[in-house]
């Protein structure tokens, strides 16, 4: 639908494309606006322009070698999508993954939910006007980057993972560093809350803004902290723990309203939440073998199976089918959250300025690598 | 003064050159932009006769306040292109002719009657802020609020009809 | 009554002995006939709402699976609404993921997938179509509004006819894009003229020429 | 003659210079002060500290291309920076920056001129400037540019409204329109205005700051909205132009604050002996500082405070601030007279 070019200005419906290329669509992600003056009349997402057909390479790829591609769909979460494919793989081949490699792999996903929801705060409170949280939310980004690239050498995709567990253990003194950071992040979410919590012209941009009831929540399909933003309590780690999990005491939490504000809310005590389990991890990590009984060529028996797990945008969700012979999966499928969440981005643009477009594309917080694969 | 006489008549052929340009011009935002021109050069001329107080508000209300309403209609109206305007029926019907004809014999009368004679700049300027606001609010105090009253009316009227639900 | 797996008409894999050299495996040697849908041991206990289910719709479950941990229902592509609506009365409320597998050799050969969970109960299910490339299967959308964009990206990536979409449009690829890219006969390194005539041709010419290569 | 003619001449050099030189490291002060907000150092690269920054700016800005749109209205698009700069800088006349001052024995006052209406001579140059913005968006003939056009000079016309109620209310409590008359009058009451009048004072900054498009108001080049605003199309040295008339105008506020409820060059605590010793301090540097202490404030609001909606941003204006401003007029004559 490009836009119609009138010569001049008339005041009925003026087609308004945000994107491709625009600074706030967060990635190649393309909303055509209908608007009446400022309100949106109607919208259209269109989406993509970065499909790599991840999902293709994979079924003509070794099981070992699509570690590398997970790291590249939600590449803000690497290590999650990592520790997604994974235990996908060993539940197929029912292979036990000793108690150090989930502890470090549940370390590691909390680390990354941080890192995710630090660049989801920086962008989203950029959108919206303030500039300063943006640069404090990097700066703790980077400690994270640090952490991970004295683990595993890379900053952004990691290769973090192995099926039946971890490549290599943590270099010495790593754990003393990442408690550091906890110490470090519990300071600075302070510093976040004082800038915009109380902040009455943050709270006149978010609340009431995007609303979406907890049935409609659940019918749309959005998972993660836009599901719980909306009151619905449901959050894999406590639903299938995965790795250490069900050893780790933290709450889930949940907003009312479902409005741009309780989305915010829900995000920001999920950061708490992490450093809560990452400290509880730390603390009790056992020691132990960091990889289970693998054989040296994986082959699983033919079977399919479909595992999820709570990435920080969402149900991160793999369906896998092996068919027994070959070294290459037969089916890769992924079920990405932001791909589901962004689902719900018309219906909660509808009847809104352009103002509240862009603060609602970040507090659905999509990452257009994993929505594209 | 001889050099208030100049600067007198100089004023006087900037605003007339501005208000033609007004008239002539063939796209519409040109024309508005010369409008905004003019009434510059108007409280300029009051400038010149020293009595501020009328020039800035003149500037205030006229070239500051009015202009932009009509400029925000020009931008928003549907314009009609340069050609359709050219050919427009309308505009060459006799009426208006005759109509200029007799404001411009007009004009000529007047000026011929009584002999040009600028307004003196008088030193205690006529248009000084207390001598405006001791007329304003003592002879003139009844036309003063009857013309607030209707401007009051009139800025209802324009919200009624605006009627979009704000 | 499950369906045994045929033996694949090569011989299969690569040499073992020599260790894997090429960075990239050529593919399976041949795409086999079908999944494997193994049916439950004895020793597990089928959960009260399947049998439930099967109760409601005796028709309507032509096969139940159970594998590492996931309950499958086998459906056919008629009653595959009835029993959507059975399960989302049921408590399955969440639709996590819809999409499809292609077996090219099969007769009805595509399997669409619809992964249930339910938020309530907390256990998950998954729901299987059969579907040939010329049969249609109903969309689901009315049940999980969810479905939409799943469905889209099945419709785009492998041609599955769904109908009763609300809006059934490409997602991913253009819109003007000839072929569906997650079809097996799709070769990965994109369309060449072949493909667009004959895809069956060109998938028999790719096995000749792998036979070819491993004598 | 010298008096007449020279000296003024001489003046608006000094002050001209002052105001543009000003303008540009103001540009580096903003850049600078929201560095330090957001933990880092700003720019440091050019000169010692980043200090010729600003010329490097200016530089850069002269020799980039200055691209026109195919479709656009040439003059216009040309003219509307113009318009934009030119009240931005000729409102500097009748701001006064210091009392009597005697040089090489002549009496010279620290300001271009006095004008007797001073004050709504500032009101009214300033209201020209809006249609730099309204004539810009309209002649880069694209849709983005013309919706913030229209956003910037409804936001520009409603505060404006609202500053003049304070400004008429300032009027009625010093009784001058003249800006050294109001200095005066706050030298004989002993009291600055701020806090005399500490509602007007909060008004007036909030709809200074959203008269110049500035911090929680800048809707008209929100860039995560409309992609630049009203001057998408611009390049080189018009868009220089804009950027120089809205910190001109922040300026222009800033000293007309200062003026207003600061006290323009008056020492803290005029009349009373004990601070007699701040006399050493000559007026225009009270002047100045306070002055830049006004544009920290505006910089430091823009590090910190997110952005209003537009429509929030309307529902300020009309119903909240205008309101204000009225009764600020009402009370303070009513206090006038009873006093």
């Amino acid at each position: 639908m490009a836009p119609e070019s009138q010569p001049m200005f008339d005041t009925d419906e003026i087609v308004l494309n945000m994107g491709p290329q625009h600074p706030s669509t967060h990635g190649v992600l393309r909303v055509v606006l209908r608007l009446d003056g400022e309100r949106v009349v109607g919208s259209d997402v269109v989406i993509g322009y970065l499909h790599r057909g991840i999902e293709k390479l994979c079924e003509n790829r070794d099981w070992t070698q699509i570690v590398l591609l997970t790291d590249r769909m939600d590449y803000v979460a690497a290590a999650t999508n990592n520790v997604g494919y994974c235990q996908t793989v060993e539940k197929l081949m029912s292979i036990e993954v000793p108690r150090r490699a989930r502890y470090l792999r549940t370390i590691m996903c909390e680390l990354q939910r941080i890192a995710s929801h630090c660049l989801w705060l920086g962008t989203h409170a950029m959108d919206i006007g303030a500039m300063t949280v943006f640069l404090y939310a990097f700066r703790e980004r980077e400690l994270i980057l640090d952490l991970f690239e004295e683990y595993c050498g890379a900053r952004l995709t990691y290769n973090s993972m192995r099926i039946g567990g971890l490549p290599l253990d943590i270099p010495p003194g790593w754990d003393k560093k990442v408690l550091a950071f906890c110490d470090i992040m519990d300071t600075k979410l302070v510093e976040y809350e004082q800038l915009l919590t109380h902040n009455r012209i943050w709270l006149e941009r978010t609340k009431g803004v995007g609303v979406i009831s907890a049935e409609e929540a659940v019918a749309i399909g959005l998972s993660g902290p836009p599901l719980r933003g909306s009151g619905v309590k449901h959050d894999i780690r406590k639903d299938e723990p995965y790795a250490a999990y069900d050893e780790m005491q933290f709450e889930v939490p949940v907003g009312e309203a479902g409005d741009t504000y309780d989305r915010y809310l829900v995000r920001i005590e999920e950061f708490r939440q992490s450093v809560k389990i990452i400290r509880q991890a730390i603390e009790g990590l056992p020691e132990g073998p960091i990889t289970g009984k693998v054989p040296r060529l994986i082959k699983p028996p033919a079977g399919e199976t479909y595992h999820a797990i709570e990435s920080p945008k969402g149900e991160l969700g793999y369906f896998i089918a092996a068919d027994g012979k070959s070294t290459a999966p037969y089916r890769f499928r992924v079920r990405p959250p932001s791909f589901c969440n962004l689902q719900a981005l018309p219906r909660l643009i509808q009847g809104h300025l352009v103002a509240d477009v862009v603060a609602l594309i970040g507090s659905v917080d999509v990452v257009l690598g994993e929505v594209d694969r | 003064m001889t050099s208030g006489l100049i600067t007198f008549y100089a004023v006087g052929a900037l605003i007339v050159v501005f208000a033609l340009l007004v008239v002539t011009s063939r796209n519409t935002v040109h024309s508005i932009l010369y409008l905004v021109a003019d009434f510059l050069a108007v409280a300029l001329l009051y400038a010149t006769m020293n009595s501020m107080f009328v020039a800035t508000i003149q500037i205030l209300v006229y070239a500051g306040g009015i202009v932009v309403l009509y400029l925000f209609v020009v931008m928003l109206v549907k314009q009609k292109s340069e050609s359709e305007l050219a050919s427009d029926p309308r505009r060459r019907n006799v009426i208006g002719g005759i109509l200029v004809a007799a404001v411009l014999g007009e004009l000529v009368v007047l000026g011929v009657s009584n002999a040009i004679s600028p307004a003196a700049p008088s030193v205690n300027a006529p248009g000084g802020v207390e001598n405006v606001a001791m007329a304003l609010f003592t002879d003139y105090l009844i036309p003063f609020e009857v013309v607030s009253i209707l401007l009051l009316v009139a800025m209802v009227g324009a919200i009624i009809l605006a009627r979009r639900e704000i | 009554m499950a369906e045994e797996p045929k033996a694949p008409a090569s011989p299969a894999g690569t040499p073992s002995a020599k260790p894997a050299p090429a960075v990239r495996k050529p593919a399976a040697a041949v795409a086999p006939t079908g999944p494997v849908d193994p049916a439950p041991a004895d020793d597990v206990e089928v959960p009260a709402w399947l049998v439930a289910l099967q109760a409601a719709i005796p028709d309507g479950v032509t096969q139940l699976t159970y594998w590492v941990g996931d309950w499958t229902v086998i459906v056919p592509a008629g009653r595959l609404l009835e029993v959507g609506r059975h399960l989302h009365t049921g408590g399955f409320d969440f639709c996590s993921d819809v999409t499809a597998t292609d077996w090219p050799l099969r007769a009805q050969r595509f399997d669409m997938i619809y992964a249930l969970y339910s938020i309530r109960d907390r256990n998950r299910v998954r729901i299987k179509v059969r579907v040939g490339e010329d049969e249609t299967v109903p969309s689901v959308c009315g049940l999980w509004p969810a479905a939409n964009w799943l469905e889209r990206e099945v419709y785009d990536m492998f041609g599955v006819n769904i109908t009763g979409h609300p809006d059934r449009r490409r997602i991913l690829m253009p819109d003007d894009w000839q072929g569906h890219p997650q079809r097996k006969d799709y070769p990965l390194e994109g369309p060449g003229e072949l493909l667009m005539e004959n895809p069956l041709d060109w998938l028999r010419l790719k096995q000749a020429a792998q036979e070819a290569d491993i004598e | 003659m010298i008096d007449a003619i020279v000296l003024p001449l001489l003046k608006i050099l000094v002050v001209l210079n002052a105001v543009l030189v000003g303008v540009t490291f103001m540009v580096l002060l903003e850049r600078k002060v929201i560095a330090w907000a957001q933990a880092r150092l700003g720019p440091m690269r050019v000169g010692p500290y980043g200090m010729l920054q600003p010329i490097a700016d200016v530089l850069k800005l002269m020799v980039k291309e200055d691209i026109t749109p195919a479709k656009a209205d040439k003059w216009v698009f040309t003219a509307a920076p113009m318009i934009a700069l030119i009240p931005a800088l000729i409102v500097f006349a009748v701001v006064p920056f210091g009392p009597e001052v005697s040089i090489f024995g002549r009496r010279v006052t620290l300001a271009i001129t006095d004008l007797n209406v001073g004050l709504l001579y500032v009101v009214s140059v300033t209201s020209i400037g809006v249609y730099g913005i309204i004539l810009a968006g309209w002649a880069s003939n694209s849709k983005f540019p013309l919706l913030a056009s229209l956003r910037a000079s409804a936001q520009l016309i409603s505060y404006e409204v609202a500053v003049t109620m304070i400004l008429v209310s300032m009027v009625v409590s010093a009784g001058t329109l003249s800006m050294a008359g109001i200095i005066d009058a706050q030298y004989q009451q002993g009291v600055w205005y701020a806090f005399a009048q500490p509602l007007a004072f909060v008004v007036f900054f909030i709809g200074g700051l959203a008269e110049t498009n500035r911090a929680p108001f800048d809707m008209p080049e929100a860039e995560q909205e409309l992609t630049g605003g009203f001057h998408t199309e611009y390049s080189g040295m018009r868009f220089a132009l804009f950027f120089l008339a809205e910190y001109a105008n922040m300026i222009v506020v800033s000293c007309v604050a200062t003026t207003l409820f600061l006290g323009g060059w008056l020492q803290p605590f005029p009349n009373v002996s004990a601070l007699s010793f701040l006399g050493f301090v000559p007026g225009w540097m009270w002047f100045l500082g306070k002055t830049f202490v006004f544009l920290y404030v505006f910089l430091w609001i823009r590090a910190t405070l997110p952005r209003y909606r537009y429509d929030q941003l309307m529902r300020i204006g009309w119903k909240v601030l205008i309101p204000l401003g009225i009764a600020n007029v009402v009370v303070s004559a009513v206090l006038k007279v009873l006093l």
